[in-house]
């Protein structure tokens, strides 16, 4: 599946890297995450659990930065595997200054589906994918929306995580819950693509 | 040649067990102790495997063991080849892949079983994949049939030079030279997508293994028993005797269950002489996509050289056969398309040349049309767009070109499946389609009707189109006739049964000759415990080779019957006649003597027998021919299109189909509509899709559809001419796939006359709305 | 995993049983009842060769659990006749020549059943829809609509 | 194709269901008719950790005419009532030709009204027929309710509004006025199979012939159903003509829907469908209106 877009964040592109390189935005865009491990400043991996409706599924992931030039763009390359199947995916990120104090972030890639998610969901693909790459971007807003907020005044805005933000409400909390009988084993982080991508992104960033 | 019973359309003796739910399948089989198991699969379709542990899912409750290729040395080796090459083919290429029991090192396509686990029942077997961590490594994976065989293409078996599989060309004539002289040469790309066999019932296998009797009892929904016997046997260094397969009731075959080398088969009977408990394995409906083999999935650069007339001089058809990662069932498919290319018609004229491809998919093996549908679709198709050239009526074309009936036996020059030479034995095909004309009222739709809906802006086509079908191939089949102290018969033989109704039609065949009721005949198929020797379902052979040796059986035992009766009532052979179960002496009904009764005196207890009788009422005979025999036919449907959606309503469908002598047209009506059911969903509704990674996106039965009651025919007709065959004693052929043949090649011309102002060349099956309406926006003119 | 007990009725006969809440219907009654006449085709609920009776209704015992049946009524194949007395709308697919290898079967006439009940004069359109959601691979469904259409003379001259 | 184990609760009353599902949070998950769930249980893609089944609650199951005309009905309540109800046939002709086209018989026996509506299926039907009929949701949670209009209900696919310890326990359709049309189209591949493109809508006229009220919604076409903008703004106010209806097809498939390609069908031909089912959704509303 080929995957292609761009958003616009409403805030310099300082500040939009920035947001990718803390931590806690990772926890916004990707919730669901239940650990990340740092391999080395190129690698990661990570677990978490996702639910969509009424799929749902615990992921285990490794993530690979390449290719960054600071601050303007990096390549991931991502994949993640659990029992509803894998995901496996790259992507180049972009950050556009475009000098009115807003940054654009183009993504293109291309994402290999496989498993059970494939094979019995693909008529859903789609539709899920578009709607997280949606729920996603809407979340990070908030969360650099927050960011310069605390900037700018003197209290410190505390940006929610996305499992309480409302506007993300469904996303979010779909995926905060998962399994609980055998998460424990071996698992996962991901299924639909492009959050990944995103998420990831920003974890990797971040570091 | 109808007799009393042979012939009639008699309703089946196995139906009230079926219908009432009495009837044995597969998972209704409880054994004491029955242990239960699952295959963990692969997700990728190509991947180096670095690790697969195993450890945690064999601490899970309830789970008995779990095995990876690791625990089953030397047993993990490729294999059996089922058919094999087809050395009988000068210059033909073929490299033998069969199929891995479990993968080993690598995987070669999604769904590939990496571990095999062992529960107390299903629900944890399935949990128990949760537990199960298999480091792969990806790798680029190939799916497309001619970039797999471009140079740098990852290759499915690294030990080879490319992903080629096997090439066999096969001429008559000289086509090149032909097409020189034509006066229209047309050359297309057609293309004949992916169809499953998707019978109702999956697979399934139970596993007894007897230590003390040393004895495994293996109940099977394969359509090959005996192979499958023997097999077992082999591998595991028993001797057959110590091997029985039964089948049970079996919810529908349609040829992918004619494999008896797939995981399944291989790795259960190893781990129920291991455990020595019995197991049972139910493959559910995504494995049933994943890893039960299927079918069609080739690329055609096809041409067609004629006269202005429309006479064909020849054709020219190369082809890429996509066989999956393996070919454990050698190119039985491929072959069949080149032995059914010009199927009808005179060609004098053929080149075909086999492109068979290994491919990150699972394993292309028959499926009810087998070969022949891709054939026939890239003739038809060819006919038709000859036909637009020249401006000629799509009937006309095929008129002028069809084989006429003085000029069989023909030689076509092409070897097929069976490893001989084709003979078209028999047949009137000119007539089958000028009946299907007759019955669908072509010519009235055409002149009266149709020109008069096209005023009212109405988008109604129809179609026409012929068709052979190889059918009733060797080697081989038996079968025993015994009539028993009771009087009634039991036939026994060696091929199974997927709901053909042989329980009836050889039933009938034997109280034909035996002056008994047809419910009083017992069949027994798919039992090697009771019959041997055979070589299974396929090819649309059980009436035409085991049922003519059911026949030959038959008439041995009647020959017997009168023999011993004529003994027993002191008269001479020639005084005595069969009459109502009993032999009586001619013109004195008073004096007989019950088959049974006869049955009990043939098999004495005292006394001595004559040299050279064998005792009792029974014989066994065999019967294989020398080549198959072919059945024909031709179909039309008409089709209403809604331009603006594309959703397509068949209005009406008729078929003309001549099988030979017809042993029963009830049931015989049946397989030609099971058939057509099977063509409309080849053309319209049923794919099997594989992304360009080989993943399997149709793995349920929400994405691929099987047509439902409202995507039918709203009309059907079915007719039968008989031209008996030549072939056998009874003169008949098969008639199991035919209706799956022409279907899909019968709509896209139905489609491009309801179209008619885009001009459409469909060169695809199947087809969806969507995709019809996307060739409608790129049609030339509108 | 607790397990429920559950008392259904099955064909007439009441039966308590300990089932895992997960266990599906289907497998409830072909397993732990040995009521092997319904058959199972895909788990998904597009086949319908799982039909039964639900209280009187047509449903896929393989998208139900064996513990919602507690304190239901359940029929299924077995109930509908004998192999020597059959209900008319057997012997009318076994006339019509309206089933081949027979897995689907039950389904249909776990569907037809009620639908007949209600439709004593079906055209072939209505029986086309009644059983749309029931798969046969084997026939083409033609002789299942001539069979419906003679069960229903059947009935109504038995009645 | 088993499902994984859950813990079930079977409880007889709302406010026994609504305890569980406070309790279980994100762990609980509401089992209706099941038709979507259980599949996608038996697939194991679903895996929740503990089922809570209505089916036990005779209470949440009916449909009550309300006073101005239109229906109250219980979540519970399956489609096949909902097919067959003359109350819903006389106030509701849309539901009437909606119905039979979800999923198959044995499926809308045991399929619920509002189970479909929670589930949030894109090429679900009832959602959007929820939303085209203007229905209000009842949502209870243990010691609340509130009220969604169907419009807001919905936030992606398979996604809607609903907290974990919620549940949608009626869904109520507003009655229509007098001189109401209504129609439903529909493209899928097979009789009962997923939409590749569907329109519902519900237009009204006044005496004069003039449109006072366009509804329209799009299905499968974007991760919720889609209500088309255009129909109102351009139908209401005047009497429908076939280029005003032809306008409003335009700009709904053209800038309204964000449909998706997969095997069955390409975003293309969903945008062309949409044309298509559009017009004849709405001239067969309006020609049913001025009747």
């Amino acid at each position: 599946m080929q995957l292609e877009g761009e958003h616009v964040f409403k805030g310099p592109r300082e500040e939009v890297y920035a947001m990718f390189r803390d931590p806690e935005v990772l926890a916004t865009a990707v919730p669901g995450a239940q650990s990340l491990t740092k391999i080395d400043d190129q690698h990661f991996e990570g677990a978490m659990n996702i639910r969509i409706g009424p799929v749902s599924g615990s992921f285990s992931g490794k993530v690979e930065v390449a290719n960054e030039v600071y601050p303007e763009k990096f390549t991931l390359i991502v994949e993640g595997r659990g029992a509803p199947g894998f995901a496996k995916g790259m992507g180049d990120v972009e950050l556009i200054d475009q000098g009115d104090g807003t940054t654009l972030l183009k993504y293109s890639g291309d994402v290999q589906i496989g498993g059970t998610l494939a094979s019995v969901g693909q008529r859903m693909i789609d539709s899920v994918a578009k709607s997280i790459i949606k729920t996603a971007f809407e979340t990070l807003d908030k969360a650099l929306e927050a960011r310069l907020a605390a900037k700018a005044g003197s209290a410190p805005v505390e940006f929610k995580a996305p499992t309480e933000a409302e506007f993300a409400a469904a996303v979010t909390k779909d995926m905060a819950s998962g399994l609980s009988k055998v998460a424990e084993v071996r698992m996962l982080f991901y299924v639909i693509p492009l959050i990944v991508v995103l998420v990831i992104v920003a974890y990797l960033l971040s570091h | 040649m109808a007799g009393r019973v042979f012939g009639q359309s008699i309703p089946r003796n196995e139906d009230p067990y079926l219908l009432t739910g009495q009837a044995k399948f597969i998972d209704d089989i409880e054994l004491p102790g029955m242990l239960h198991a699952a295959f963990y699969r692969s997700d990728y379709a190509h991947a180096r495997i670095k690790k697969i542990d195993v450890s945690e899912a064999r601490k899970l409750p309830g789970v008995i063991a779990v095995y990876t290729a690791e625990d089953f040395g030397e047993f993990v080796r490729p294999g059996p080849l089922q058919v094999p090459p087809p050395t009988a083919i000068k210059g033909s290429i073929f490299h033998a892949r069969p199929l891995m029991p479990i993968a080993k090192d690598k995987v070669r396509y999604s769904g590939e079983p990496l571990a095999v686990i062992i529960a107390e029942n299903r629900y944890i077997a399935e949990d128990a994949m949760d537990y199960i961590v298999a480091e792969l490594e990806p790798l680029p994976a190939v799916t497309d049939l001619e970039k797999a065989l471009e140079p740098g293409a990852p290759l499915v078996h690294e030990d080879l030079e490319s992903n080629l599989a096997a090439l066999v060309k096969q001429e008559r004539g000289n086509y090149e030279e032909a097409a020189a002289k034509a006066d229209v040469v047309i050359k297309k790309k057609i293309y004949v997508d992916r169809g499953a066999g998707a019978a109702m019932e999956n697979r399934g296998l139970v596993v007894n293994w007897d230590d003390r009797a040393r004895e495994m009892t293996i109940w099977a929904t394969t359509q090959a028993p005996i192979p499958l016997r023997n097999s077992i046997a082999t591998r595991l260094g028993l001797f057959e005797e110590q091997v029985r397969v039964i089948t049970p009731f079996i919810g529908g075959g349609f040829g992918p269950k004619i494999m008896t080398s797939q995981p399944d088969d291989v790795l259960l009977p190893i781990i129920a002489m291991w455990l020595k408990r019995p197991i049972k394995w139910i493959e559910d409906r995504r494995e049933n996509f994943l890893a039960t083999t299927s079918e069609r999935d080739q690329i055609h650069y096809a041409e067609i050289a004629l006269t202005r007339d429309g006479i064909i001089l020849g054709v020219k058809d190369v082809f890429y056969h996509n066989t999956g990662a393996y070919d454990p069932y050698g190119m039985t498919v491929p072959l069949n398309t080149q032995t059914h290319t010009v199927s009808c018609y005179e060609v004098p004229n053929f080149y075909t040349e086999i492109r068979m491809v290994f491919t990150n998919e699972y394993v292309v093996t028959p499926v009810r049309g087998a070969g022949r549908p891709e054939g026939v679709f890239v003739m038809e198709r060819l006919l038709d767009y000859a036909a637009q050239e020249l401006g000629m009526d799509p009937a006309e074309i095929r008129r002028r070109n069809l084989l006429r009936k003085e000029r069989f036996p023909y030689p076509t020059g092409i070897i097929g499946q069976d490893f001989v030479e084709g003979v078209l034995d028999s047949g009137d095909y000119p007539e089958t389609l000028r009946r299907v004309m007759e019955v669908i009222e072509y010519e009235k739709f055409r002149k009266e009707i149709q020109p008069q809906l096209r005023a009212q802006g109405k988008h109604k086509g129809i179609g026409i189109v012929c068709f052979t079908e190889g059918t009733a191939v060797g080697p081989y089949e038996g079968a025993r006739v015994t009539v028993g102290a009771n009087g009634k018969v039991t036939v026994a033989t060696g091929i199974s049964t997927q709901g053909q109704g042989h329980f009836t039609v050889f039933a009938q065949i034997a109280a034909e000759q035996l002056g008994v009721d047809v419910k009083d005949v017992n069949v027994i198929t798919g039992d090697t415990g009771h019959f041997h020797w055979g070589a299974g379902t396929f090819a649309s052979r059980g009436m035409g080779v085991a049922g003519t040796a059911v026949y030959n059986a038959a008439v041995k035992v009647r020959q017997k019957a009168l023999q011993f009766g004529a003994r027993f009532l002191g008269v001479s052979e020639d005084e005595v006649e069969l009459c109502d179960g009993k032999v009586c002496v001619k013109g004195d009904p008073s004096r007989s003597m019950p088959l049974g009764e006869i049955a009990l005196k043939a098999n004495p207890t005292r006394g001595t027998i004559e040299p050279g009788v064998e005792p009792g009422l029974e014989a066994t005979a065999y019967f294989g021919p020398p080549y198959g025999a072919t059945g024909a036919g031709a179909v039309a449907m008409i089709v209403d299109v809604d331009p603006e959606t594309m959703a397509v309503n068949i209005e009406k469908f008729a078929i003309v189909h001549d099988c030979g002598t017809v042993v029963n047209p009830l049931l015989l009506e049946g397989q030609v509509m099971g058939g057509v059911h099977m063509g409309i969903g080849n053309a319209f509704y049923e794919k099997i899709k594989y992304d360009e990674n080989g993943q399997l996106l149709t793995a349920s039965l929400m994405d691929y559809l099987i047509p439902q009651a409202t995507d039918m025919p709203k009309e059907m007709i079915v007719e039968h001419l008989e031209t008996p065959s030549p072939l056998n004693p009874l003169g008949m052929k098969g008639v199991g796939e035919a209706g799956a043949i022409p279907t899909p090649a019968c709509f896209m011309q139905a489609l491009e006359d309801a179209l008619y102002e885009y001009r459409l060349q469909i060169d695809e099956t199947p087809l969806n709305p969507s995709r019809l309406w996307e060739l409608v926006q790129q049609a030339p003119k509108k | 995993m607790t397990t429920h007990t559950i008392k259904v009725k099955v064909n007439g006969v009441e039966y308590v049983r300990e089932v895992e809440p997960r266990r599906l219907l289907s497998d409830f009654l072909r397993h732990d009842l040995g009521l092997t006449g319904t058959h199972v085709g895909c788990e998904h609920g597009l086949c319908g060769a799982c039909t039964i009776l639900f209280d009187g209704e047509p449903v896929r015992s393989c998208l139900m659990f064996a513990v919602q049946a507690n304190g239901h009524e359940v029929t299924t194949v077995e109930a509908l006749g004998t192999p020597e007395k059959m209900h008319p709308l057997q012997e009318a697919f076994h006339e019509k020549h309206a089933l081949q290898c027979g897995y689907c079967t039950p389904g249909f006439l776990m569907t037809l059943k009620p639908f007949l009940e209600t439709h004593p004069n079906p055209t072939d359109e209505e029986i086309r829809e009644a059983i749309d959601g029931n798969l046969c691979r084997c026939t083409g469904y033609e002789h299942i609509i001539e069979a419906v259409k003679l069960a229903a003379e059947k009935m109504a001259t038995r009645s | 194709m088993k499902p994984i184990p859950f813990e079930y609760f079977a409880p007889t009353s709302t406010e026994e269901a609504l305890e569980h599902l406070a309790n279980l949070g994100y762990n609980g998950k509401v089992l209706a008719g099941g038709q979507s769930l259980i599949p996608a249980m038996n697939f194991r893609m679903a895996r929740p950790g503990a089922l809570v089944d209505l089916n036990g609650i005779p209470e949440l199951a009916y449909i009550k005419p309300t006073a101005d005309g239109g229906l109250a009905i219980g979540t519970m309540t399956r489609d096949s009532k909902v097919e067959h109800s003359p109350e819903v046939a006389q106030r509701f002709p849309l539901l009437l030709e909606v119905m039979p086209n979800i999923a198959h018989p044995q499926i809308r026996n045991r399929g619920t009204f509002g189970g479909s509506i929670a589930h949030a299926d894109p090429a679900g039907q009832l959602p959007a027929i929820s939303i085209v009929l203007n229905a209000n949701l009842k949502v209870l949670k243990k010691g609340g309710e509130r009220w969604v209009k169907a419009e807001e209900f919905f936030l992606g696919p398979f996604m809607t509004v609903l907290e974990p310890e919620e549940m949608l326990a009626e869904v109520v359709l507003p009655g229509l006025p007098p001189h109401t049309g209504s129609s439903y189209q529909q493209v899928s591949r097979q009789k009962g199979g997923y939409s590749l493109a569907a329109v519902a809508s519900v237009v009204t006229l006044d005496t004069a012939g003039k449109c006072t009220s366009a509804r329209m919604v799009m299905i499968s076409v974007g991760d919720v159903p889609i209500l088309s903008e255009a129909a109102t703004r351009i139908l209401v106010g005047q009497k429908p003509t076939p280029e005003a209806i032809a306008e409003v097809a335009e700009i709904a498939a053209s800038k309204e829907i964000d449909p998706g390609t997969d095997i069955h069908a390409t975003a293309e031909y969903r945008r062309h469908l949409v044309r298509v089912l559009v017009r004849r959704s709405l001239s067969t509303a309006f020609e049913r209106a001025a009747k």
